[in-house]
């Protein structure tokens, strides 16, 4: 009898359910490129609540979904924000603004010593770059302290361990062999800090094309894989299409209105739209309709 | 020979001009995809004066010296620029050595002290119920850090981001002041170069550090900038105009790299 | 169904066997390339119980599941065998989180005390002026302090190897001994499970954590063991014999695994 | 005038005049393959005394060889061995059994530490493994120190900084982009944290065919490059040679004539024949021969 790997496929809503109320969960990417929004979309669908969410270290407006859907309690990161689409994410301004959402406030610098210190089981790393600056003193988990080797004053960064890691990549084999195009920004990091990691990619592919180059293997061995087809809009996808720049103004022009004026109506009819009717990342997709997301593929 | 210069140009020309004269060749250079002027003028003095120049673009590094023409991005989590990689950048891997990713640094700022302090964190005076969210430090508390020299810029000029005290400092700039200011707080003396403005350039007066006026930008006075500034600013007797581009550069800038004309408006 | 043993084995068979019970399946695993008797057993776990096991191997992750026969290859800088990477893995990425490369590890020694305390800097008083100077840690240190669970592994047994104190320790055991021993330390609880020898497996007294016997191989008396150990060990009253490989797994081993017949002599 | 980019491109000579007494560098690859050996001969031929030598994590033969040729002081690595072909460096053995060779002792975890402190500026990192260790007392600039946030007892692993790293790879093309076949060991940690970096290559590749494939782009641009066909030889090159297992055992009992007997003719004729007599690197090659080189090529 010939052995047999495990598929380690699973669905969006499989792996939305291992999202808990009040858990550390890291979600990857980089502002507007990459993000696993079909799983994201599931955990807002669940009603989780409570998270600490570890962004990239340059957070998007995939967080500020969350932010305004609810979900979090306390975000890790270094900016909020849309770039040319809007300075400053506006859910989590205004979430901010109300008291409502902590802020474990860091440059990406510190952002990166915190996931290290949690992937090498160390309760810190140093960091001499924020010597001079506010962060010790808004983010009290950041300590001034001596070099036990030359006395001068350094940051202690404590680690920060995700439960979980989120991950969108664009290939995966069954295995859990991961492969992106492009850099993966700062995913692995979240990968090699978190206990678990759960990646969602636009294409499985068998191992044996993983196999022609594992160069490209970014993620040796994860967890679980989902597939979702389209997975990252309304973000970029590096190598498959460009974000749906359109559809980010829609977002924008929503959450702006609660930021600026307290209205909360259209962002909750974009939530409504486009989170909560859709069951399925699939049902997700026929909203925004094949027309439009063939009109993003890259060139 | 004297420089031949430009006549008719905007002050994000002006601007992208003098960033053009910071950059040296064979240095790493972080390109910034929402900071259009920098970019622009980063990828001017590369074109014209700086061949070997690493340019660090969309966590790509590349050198654009054959591209008759540059085409626009936005984001800096665009793949398309990455056609020109010579090597990708993880970002995480980024961190281990700064230095490795770029030698200068462009720091923006939504409140700037006299010392070149700056604050992306927020406004208010309770950091748990800010008046107005930033959108944080991005990297540029460690990257201010690392690189050689790095400058303020920002894209306006008002008492109300020229302040006397920032509510939050998130990058350092020459701390209390001082000569020793950064060595005081046991760092190394890398604090801002200069301060870039739609209205001037600003400098650090060597024996305080506080921030000086350098040279108006055209149809800009002296009145302007200090009625606009929100702290005494050291002017000096003389101020003088800010260098204007040259033809050369002017036609460089508009041709192959601001070719959809962001820097003309 | 009983367990159909094998009648004509080597020692270093039989360890291998040993060492494949320890492997459990979905587990990443690292397999050295100098250190031919485990690299067989956990190759062996693999190819028999354990599909979904994650080998590090020169340097990549793969499996091998699918392979009729391993070629043999001798360093760990031997490209050939990553023909069946799956990724490859940076070293210097690798201490990132060394839990990623292994969950199991063996670690050799010129020097083990009566805790599983071990010593690969040399032997000598003086450090400055060693008499034998060994090869050094290599990543014994961090791989055993990362992994779940690791093996001392020593290709002799004799007075000079089992001392009741090691010169230098490179990797920490049970420390000064008792149930308590790491913890009193600072560390985790992740000491040496299992001490692998050509004469015998030890284990560890939980209370004590002294090294104790735990079976000998075919033909090894008790005594012959106490009289090449330096230290007093724990000896039960009843010493089984090492479990010997089953028919199936010495014939996955010569077959598939040991092609050449390393471990035939 | 259409500007130029400038060749970085030097020989094997000028690479070794960097490198000055009493310098600390850092030579590249790991244990059996993979170092600069063109540019580690010429630094044997130009005589320079007093050396730090960083070696990779796990060193080899190489800097049993410049040990041997009298050039290093101190040693930083964590192994120094041939794995099959000797357990222990012999010269390496013989010098610190003498007590001519002083010894940076770490293992490899804490090896990295001291490199990313470097790149990082910073004083130190910590390390937890190796807390009950002979490692602080045997290495009295590795300090046990209380963390500042939990009080647990941590080592402080302080930064070492190579002058200049000496690193051995496949590829490189003139401007100083690089490509190692493999994973290129830990390279890229020697090149973050040295001051300067040389790279010895089998073949100088034109930019285009650099930018073919920039996923394989493992050092984004070092200070020189020096092209040595077989010049990792006699160790092995991935994708190019096995390592000369014949050589290897030459230089083994030579090496060991010293290291077991204290006499030092078969390792001086050694040197003499393999490193002093050939004034350049092709000399090398020609005393080697085509023929045993031919052999060598990976199959």
């Amino acid at each position: 009898m010939a052995l047999e790997r495990k598929s380690l496929v699973i669905d969006e809503r499989e792996a939305a359910s291992w999202i808990r109320d009040g858990m550390t969960i890291a979600i990857g990417g980089f502002i507007n490129s990459s993000h696993p929004m079909a799983i994201v979309r599931q955990i807002i669908r669940r009603g989780v609540r409570g998270l600490t969410v570890i962004g990239p270290a340059s957070g998007g407006l995939d967080l500020d979904l969350l932010i305004g859907a609810g979900c979090v309690r306390k975000l890790v990161t270094a900016y909020m924000g849309g770039e040319h689409y809007c300075p400053v994410a506006p859910m989590f301004r205004a979430a901010v603004e109300h008291g409502e959402l902590e802020v474990w406030e860091c440059d990406e610098g510190m952002y990166y010593c915190a996931l290290r210190a949690a992937a090498q089981r160390l309760p810190f790393t140093p960091w001499k770059a924020g010597i001079g600056t506010s962060f010790p003193e808004v983010n009290p988990d950041i300590k001034v302290f001596t070099d036990p080797i030359t006395g001068e004053p350094l940051l202690a960064i404590p680690a920060i361990k995700p439960d979980i890691a989120i991950i969108y990549a664009a290939h995966a084999d069954p295995y859990g062999n991961v492969q992106h195009i492009g850099t993966g920004f700062g995913d692995r990091a979240l990968w090699r800090a978190a206990d678990r990691t759960i990646v969602q990619v636009e294409r499985i592919i068998p191992n044996e094309e993983v196999r022609r180059n594992p160069l490209a293997t970014s993620l040796y061995g994860v967890d679980a894989v989902v597939r979702a087809p389209y997975g990252s809009h309304p973000f970029a996808a590096p190598g498959y299409y460009i974000e749906d720049a359109e559809h980010l103004r829609e977002y924008v022009a929503a959450a702006m209105t609660y930021a600026k004026h307290g209205d909360r109506g259209p962002f909750d009819a974009y939530l409504r739209r486009y989170v909560l009717e859709p069951e399925t990342h699939a049902d997700y997709l026929e909203v925004i309709g094949i027309k439009r997301l063939i009109s993003l593929h890259e060139y | 020979m004297a420089k031949a210069y430009a006549k008719d140009f905007t002050t994000k020309e002006l601007i992208a001009a003098f960033i053009a004269r910071q950059v040296r060749d064979g240095e790493r250079v972080a390109v910034g995809a929402g900071l259009h002027v920098p970019r622009a003028g980063i990828l001017l003095a590369h074109l014209l004066y700086c061949p070997n120049v690493r340019l660090y673009m969309v966590m790509t590094f590349t050198n654009v010296l054959k591209e008759p023409k540059m085409e626009p991005f936005y984001t800096v989590t665009d793949f398309r620029p990455a056609k020109w990689a010579e090597a990708y950048v993880l970002h995480d891997d980024f961190q281990e050595n700064p230095r490795l990713v770029s030698n200068m640094f462009v720091v923006g700022a939504l409140q700037i002290d006299p010392y070149g302090n700056s604050n992306l964190i927020g406004v208010g005076k309770d950091y748990r119920r800010l008046t107005f969210r930033g959108p944080g430090a991005i990297g540029t508390t460690s990257m201010a850090h690392y690189v050689d020299r790095y400058y303020l810029y920002v894209q306006s000029h008002d008492r109300r981001i020229f302040v006397e005290k920032c509510d939050f400092i998130s990058t350092v700039g020459w701390g209390e002041g001082g000569a020793d200011g950064r060595r005081r707080l046991g760092l190394p003396d890398n604090g801002p170069t200069y301060c870039i403005t739609p209205l001037c350039l600003m400098d650090f007066e060597p024996q305080t550090k506080r921030m000086r006026l350098k040279s108006v930008h055209p149809g800009v006075t002296v009145d302007d900038v200090v009625r606009n500034t929100g702290f005494e600013l050291i002017v000096p007797d003389i101020v003088p105009e800010t260098e204007p581009p040259t033809v050369e550069e002017l036609r460089v800038l508009r041709e192959r790299i601001d070719v959809e004309g962001m820097l003309r408006t």
